[in-house]
């Protein structure tokens, strides 16, 4: 088989993020593409999270898909949110000293979620215990089940290496994470490359694991185990970058030239920053070209207003933020339309509103980027499907923000902050650093002269013999104050202007990409819908359905004729949109600037990613009716 | 334009005939001229009011930027370019009110900037209501019922927050005002003026004749010693300052309350963090070179080698 | 004539508005129609401002119109700003003093300004002096000058009222008062009777004026200056409520129940929430039914803050602010919309973006109304047209907060909030207060109890034996977070769905109101637009173009089906949209919800109101061609 | 739902094993008990993060709002309903960082609020990052790097600010920690108790151990009292508050700094303008009578007389 897929599962806090790191790091050593997204609540210690893995011997996954060939769990509460996913085949690895624990004792299931496991399997005449929703799962789903006893391995453990019973307890996450990797065919010394590559140094924590794994592989191997047969991997040489949505932003922002980040902790964005911070001296060339400067600050208003400041000074500048934060910054983000600063704000966006589910995803916050502030002033805004374009939006939106001087707002979500892939390291050759019109002023130097068109010339405060004024009021050339009606309405339109520059020079095939050319339907898209879509497409494709992709990654200044374009080679009933979210927005916008109307819909809103197939068979259920919303929900 | 070393403008001063803002100002271009500073390399930020506008009628870089938000925006500009010299003017409400938070959070720093508060006990541009200085039960003229809050006193917030430079001034003594600006200029950290500046058209209470018939001068007093040479120093000298604040009523104290010179500033701490900081911050960084990025491949993988895995297939 | 038109012009803080004040009191009296509005700029004193003025004898005009008859100033820089808003018949009252006055001598004066009337006035070959701006206006405009000499009129006062020259000065702007008054037509008795109210009990404030008066008419008089003849008024009797935006507003709320109101000071809202603390005690009432409790927050954080957490209790609340003060709020917003409280906005526009032009109008701020805020959420925008829709809106705002517990903004602008009118004391025989759906609670209550439907019974925070939770994540029935995704599917759509049956329940026609059946064009606009539209319409069905106009206002739920029902009686080519805007904005508003496009827009963006000839001057010239923007510019 | 007076819910607390804040909640609960107040005339309103859970596992109005925001929200309530006992949750982060703007404003409000910050040094749900009360220079195991800024002293920040009383508990404590809380929300004014509270997981720095070192109770000391009942006293007793604020180090003083039980309350100021006040709040005003509303027309034209011009054609 071409591809594993695994769903490790626990209690936050208890090593499942590291068996996930461990895991992939190991594959990806081995040539494997891996795609491994984490689920979690807003709670630090107990509640409930899980990791999807993909590992794929040809290319790499860009969305999570169903039907996990293993389900391994830490806890009995996982096997409650989980035995529901198992498809036929699936094995399940889980500690056999939980089989009884029952759902109604387990306290950190949240009610709503122990009444719906519980209705389910009552309903199905099952046992509301590890016991009852194994046995559906097996019955029911074709699952198989690998019980093993965690307590009497870690035993073994704390025996062989001389600690007591419950230090070991610290390699429970250890045994599901060993079996997984038994079962997707690793090898023991693989997986010691995943071990020492995650704890660097730490010799007798890779040791302390490798006799967990070695112990669990004696076992499994004891008992015959059949092992999944992932093909060899097709790379065999060469280099991955392992890394997280977060980190691809924050690499490119080093590449990009970003050396002031400020920020206010907020998830899922905060760890971009963190990424950024642990390079501020880019590994010793800062001596040589200086180095970045994060700064937390004391709340998004001082994130944005100091980086705003800086943008002055002529550093590149950035904040990244989520919704609540983002909404803190609107009256700021106006500062910077009417004094044409260069600023970009990393927008990850996640479930809302408010608080709404701050660990959990979404793509609601459409219209937040590009209409929030009050009064007209340009923005650009720019979204990603995936990590590579992460990589080269980063940077695209530096190069704009400079070149049209204007705030540049670079939107990614939860679904991808979290997601780690294997990538190729990027290659800079296409790579570019444009710093638009930058000048070295002088005593004659006015700031905001239009006389040459819409956008002038910038010189930095701190310019040797430049002075220079801003004022977020309507302002001359000089940068003053003035409520002139026709200093008005040239800088007021000038300033709309750019946008429309903007508009005329990105070329609108970049700004919506299109992806095959399939003529049975359109899906239409953006952002982190990107992977599964084109999944999705081939799903269908091998099913004889032939569709194509437009995915939106400019969303300001709106790619319209290439909307009309493409849109109108589709009769209207062919033309499907997929989001996360309520309500559809990229409709919306397609309507406001083209008048076109889509009328199908594909929508998730739970806060957990679309996956593959259920998009698939959603296209296809929509693919015969005229109109109509299709609802998605699948994922715990 | 012509570069002017009298720190003047042409932009028309549009302050209410006796406002205190004139003083403040004469008492700023005064700083400036005697410290010999450098139009472009010197920053007054302000935030929204009357006193907002001070940076137009000032010859040096302006950035008039959002009510209760000039900290944050001369925090970027100072830690972006810590060459400059940055002077943040902004009135009671705008630096006390709103934008309160960030008076704290930059009393934590220490950063290498100067804050004047236009303290006029009203928001002036708004048509005089009451300011977080305004004591409660007061009641200007332009007020239809006393005031139900409490004041907030600045220099008590400002010893609270950490600030390491605490002074007073008034508006209409510009020597004394200017003289103060000079030395919390050159102070390397955190420095607040609060500078009682008479508002004629919207304060009846606080008058130039009630002012000057209270305030007297900390410096004429040679017992007076508000500067912090050793930290040990630091306790007595703040409870002193703490005390000195609170005087409010028949007498009035102007003058420096408290000088710190022993905190590392902000600048310092970061540069101990990133030993390039100062030389070439971010304001300076080199990101590229003709047009390609000044980060090469091989830099990205020695500088993110720890996300590079290497197929051992 | 049915109208007499003036303007009154002077520096900010000479005693403009109470000139103004006491002649629109003095014709209200008399049973005039009275139409007043000030434009200022962002400056305490010595800016010049002025104030335009509309008396009719028959209706009330609700827009700025050209052509003033009068024109009478105090200074010499009032010459400067309007000579050339002069037409043919115009009478110039201004100080003889001031003749040879250079525009270059006069300091505040902003340079744009004055390098742009130095244009017009070198161009045409005229001395840039009032005298050769004045000679402009006589021969190329037609006006008549009335010098008067306001040294000599105040010394007489002096003399005639036993006080210094220097205390005379205070009745300066009593002499272009007086000229106006005597030249419209009032009698010394109807002026006197403006003063008298405006200077209650203030008797010798009251005589002093009617010295400069009785000075000001002897001299014309004695001149035998011709006199405007406007027709004596329709009304003869009743009363008139002499109201601004901002007052009709308060007094909207004071009638809707309001009974917290939260501020943060900003112009042009502020002077809402004086007039509401004025009036806290409800002229007694309050002992017997409660006052109102107006409060000054430390910003608009606190503010919106605030009113949610009153509003949690039962009262009534919002709070009052314009474009900056409203993008703080956005935040707080959506945590009322995740937690379905009823609070209301009112959102008076100025001009944007940023500080903008802070006391001047605009209609920019549309799409932050409607759009702002992470996450999706159901809010209810309402705009109003003038000052009986902001009385009425005023309260339905609150019904319908109450209603479908949400958010509710109420949209107005500075044009509205800033102008004086004359209208009819509102019948309150319709008007119903709406509470929605009340319960008392009990110990079984669940806030967010969705069983019986999207809108749960609102129990009042601190009903007896009664406890509730709020919180800003997604929730369970209780109110407790929960991150169950089959919650979440609901909870999220039900919210969205109240929106969607406030969009079934309030009438369409009442959304998008429809003026006239002209079928030679449409107007379509919204907010403060209306009364120009109105008045060019008539305009214009004298010259034989016979159009409607379709005015918006309720913006969310949008009136789709309404929208497409009027607009496609009409040929793409004939609908118009007229707007406050540097772009449009209703038009994109209605591609994105018909699908429709509006081809042709009339915008105006100097910050200065759409006056009525100028539109209708530009429904004119549109109306031939298939699309296009015609910019308009009037006003100083 | 059954009305429950232990005052707990159903809703699993999910904090971490051993956090401090399980002490708080306790000693919440426990004070909550004793002063038996009804669950439905209590409403406890927090902001966001762990300690921002609190309302959900306390049995009585909760109200969980947004991150800073606590206090304003708090404010609406209170105002609307005095009768109503409103205690604020918060985080250190929540109530000095990015709420630091309304914490000060409350002081100059004495509306009769008590305030209970979580102070564990830490940014806890966004794993560990230094909050505002975290020393310049201290490595909690959650920071790649020394933390950069200086801390704000709480108790410092509300006594300049204008907090009535003003308290420092320890969390796992509850008893005491109980005691406090029942005295501040007996007190008729703003409240504010910073407590001390161990969080396990990312601050290894101020540990149980750290603190039982060295903590004292100042209830011990005969001596100690920090209560004003004369606002001539209120000076002297200030002064001494501050002291003690600052003392930290080797000994940490618990219990309560100062009391000032003479300055009247924004309920009584309110009342004092507007006597029905009390009587009669925004929550239970009465607006309609059978979908009327309670204004009637005549009732406008008297309100608003002055807007009224009667024609005298
Ligand atoms: C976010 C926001 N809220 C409100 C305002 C309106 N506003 C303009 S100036 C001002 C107050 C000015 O008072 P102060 O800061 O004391 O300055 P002063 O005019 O007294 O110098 C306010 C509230 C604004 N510009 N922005
Ligand atoms: C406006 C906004 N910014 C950032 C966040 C993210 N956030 C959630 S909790 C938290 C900090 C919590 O720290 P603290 O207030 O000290 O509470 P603790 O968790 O330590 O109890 C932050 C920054 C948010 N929810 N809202
Ligand atoms: S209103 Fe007051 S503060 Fe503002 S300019 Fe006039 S006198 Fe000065
Ligand atoms: S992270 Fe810290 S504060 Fe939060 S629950 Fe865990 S121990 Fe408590
Ligand atoms: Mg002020
Ligand atoms: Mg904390």
């Amino acid at each position: 088989m071409r591809e594993a897929r695994f769903l490790l599962g626990g209690p936050q806090g208890a090593g499942l993020e590291t068996a996930a790191q461990v895991l992939s790091t190991a594959f990806a050593i081995k040539g494997y593409y891996v795609y491994s997204y984490r689920e979690y609540y807003s709670n630090i210690k107990g509640r409930h999270s899980y990791i999807q893995v993909r590992v794929n011997s040809e290319k790499l996954p860009m969305a999570p898909r169903e039907e996990p060939h293993v389900i391994a769990v830490i806890d009995a509460e996982s096997i409650f949110h989980h035995f529901n996913e198992a498809a036929n085949g699936t094995v399940i690895v889980y500690d056999s000293a939980t089989s009884s624990r029952r759902l109604e004792g387990i306290p950190s299931i949240e009610p709503e979620t122990r009444r719906r496991i519980q209705k389910l399997l009552q309903r199905e005449g099952y046992d509301t215990t590890v016991q009852g929703a194994l046995r559906y799962a097996v019955e029911r789903r074709g699952a198989r089940l690998l019980p093993l006893d965690y307590r009497s391995i870690l035993k073994r453990v704390a025996e062989k290496t001389g600690t007591p019973l419950f230090k070991a307890r610290r390699f429970l996450n250890t045994i599901p994470l060993a079996a997984s990797s038994y079962l997707t065919g690793l090898s023991l010394n693989a997986l010691r490359a995943g071990f020492e590559r995650r704890f660097q140094g730490r010799d007798g924590i890779v040791e302390g694991n490798m006799v967990v794994a070695s112990i669990v592989y004696g076992i499994l191997e004891e008992e015959g185990v059949e092992r999944f047969n992932v093909n060899p991997p097709r790379k065999r040489e060469g280099e991955f970058l392992v890394v997280s949505g977060n980190d691809i932003v924050a690499i490119g922002k080093v590449v990009g030239g970003v050396r002031y980040q400020s920020y206010y902790p907020i998830t899922p964005a905060a760890d971009e920053s963190f990424t950024l911070e642990a390079h501020e001296d880019l590994g010793g060339l800062h001596e040589e070209k200086g180095g970045i400067l994060v700064f937390q600050t004391e709340d998004e208003i001082a994130a944005i207003s100091s980086a705003i400041g800086a943008a002055l000074t002529g550093a590149r500048s950035s904040t990244s933020t989520s919704g609540p934060g983002f909404d803190l910054m609107i009256e700021a983000l106006g500062w910077a339309g009417i004094n044409e600063v260069p600023v970009v704000v990393t927008y990850y966006q996640r479930g809302g509103p408010s608080t709404g589910l701050p660990t959990r995803g979404g793509q609601e916050d459409l219209y937040n980027a590009l209409f929030a502030g009050h009064g007209q002033f340009p923005k650009i805004v720019l979204a990603s499907g995936d990590h590579q374009e992460a990589f080269i939006d980063a940077i695209l939106a530096e190069n704009l923000a400079e070149k049209y001087q204007l705030p540049v707002i670079h939107l990614l979500d939860k679904f991808l902050a979290n997601t780690i892939v294997t990538i190729e390291p990027p290659s800079l050759e296409d790579v570019v650093i444009e710093r638009g019109a930058l000048t070295r002023g002088g005593p004659d130097y006015k700031r905001f002269d239009k006389s040459k068109g819409p956008i002038s010339p910038r010189a930095l405060i701190g310019a040797e013999e430049t002075v220079m004024w801003y004022t977020g009021d309507e302002h001359n050339p000089e940068g003053h104050i003035t409520e002139d009606p026709e200093n008005r309405m040239l800088m007021h339109d000038y300033r709309m202007r750019k946008l429309e520059i903007a508009d005329e020079e990105i070329p609108e095939e970049d700004r919506a990409v299109l992806y095959g050319d399939g003529e049975d339907f359109l899906v239409i898209g953006w952002g982190s819908v990107k992977g599964a879509v084109l999944e999705a497409l081939e799903i269908l494709a091998g099913e004889g359905f032939k569709g194509a992709y437009l995915h939106y990654r400019v969303l300001s200044p709106f790619p319209s004729k290439r909307t009309r374009e493409v849109l109108t080679r589709y009769e209207d009933s062919k033309v499907i949109l997929a989001e996360h979210s309520v309500r559809p927005l990229l409709s919306g916008l397609i309507s406001m600037h083209t008048g076109l109307r889509v009328r199908k819909s594909i929508l998730k809103w739970t806060g957990r990613p679309i996956y593959a197939l259920e998009l698939a068979g959603a296209i296809e259920k929509l693919l015969d009716r005229e109109e109509g919303v299709e609802v998605l929900s699948y994922g715990a | 334009m012509v570069l002017r070393m009298d720190y003047k403008t042409d932009v028309w001063v549009d302050w209410c005939p006796g406002c205190g803002d004139y003083g403040i100002l004469a008492a700023m271009q005064a700083a400036l001229k005697e410290l010999s500073l450098k139009p472009w390399e010197t920053v007054i930020v302000s935030g929204i009011g009357c006193s907002g506008k001070t940076p137009h009628f000032i010859f040096a870089n302006g950035v008039h930027t959002l009510h209760g938000r000039a900290i944050p925006f001369a925090t970027g500009i100072k830690l972006a370019n810590p060459d400059l010299k940055v002077i943040v003017n902004g009135g009671d409400g705008d630096l006390l009110g709103i934008g309160a938070g960030h008076f704290v959070a930059l009393g934590r720093r220490n950063l290498d900037i100067t804050v004047i508060i236009h303290d006029n006990q009203v928001y002036g541009l708004t048509k005089g209501q009451a300011s977080p200085t305004l004591p409660a039960g007061a009641k200007t003229k332009s007020l239809p019922k006393p005031n139900l809050q409490d004041p907030v006193n600045p220099l008590e917030l400002a010893l609270a927050s950490g600030y390491t430079f605490v002074a007073r001034g008034y508006a209409l003594n510009t020597r004394h005002l200017a003289n103060l600006i000079k030395q919390a200029v050159q102070h390397k950290g955190t420095a607040v003026i609060d500078v009682l500046q008479p508002c004629v058209t919207y304060n009846d209470l606080y008058t130039k004749d009630w002012y000057e018939k209270r305030i007297y001068y900390l410096d004429e007093d040679p017992e007076w010693d508000p500067v912090v040479e050793k930290p040990e120093e630091a306790p007595v000298k703040l409870a002193r300052a703490h005390e000195k604040a609170r005087e409010w009523g028949d007498r009035i104290p102007l003058g420096i309350l408290y000088w710190d010179k022993t905190k590392p500033s902000m600048e310092d701490r970061i540069e101990q963090r990133l030993s390039s900081y100062k030389k070439i911050p971010p304001a300076k960084a080199v990101i590229e070179e003709a047009g390609k990025p000044a980060i090469s491949s091989e830099d990205l993988y020695r500088i993110f080698k720890r996300y590079i895995v290497k197929i051992q297939g």
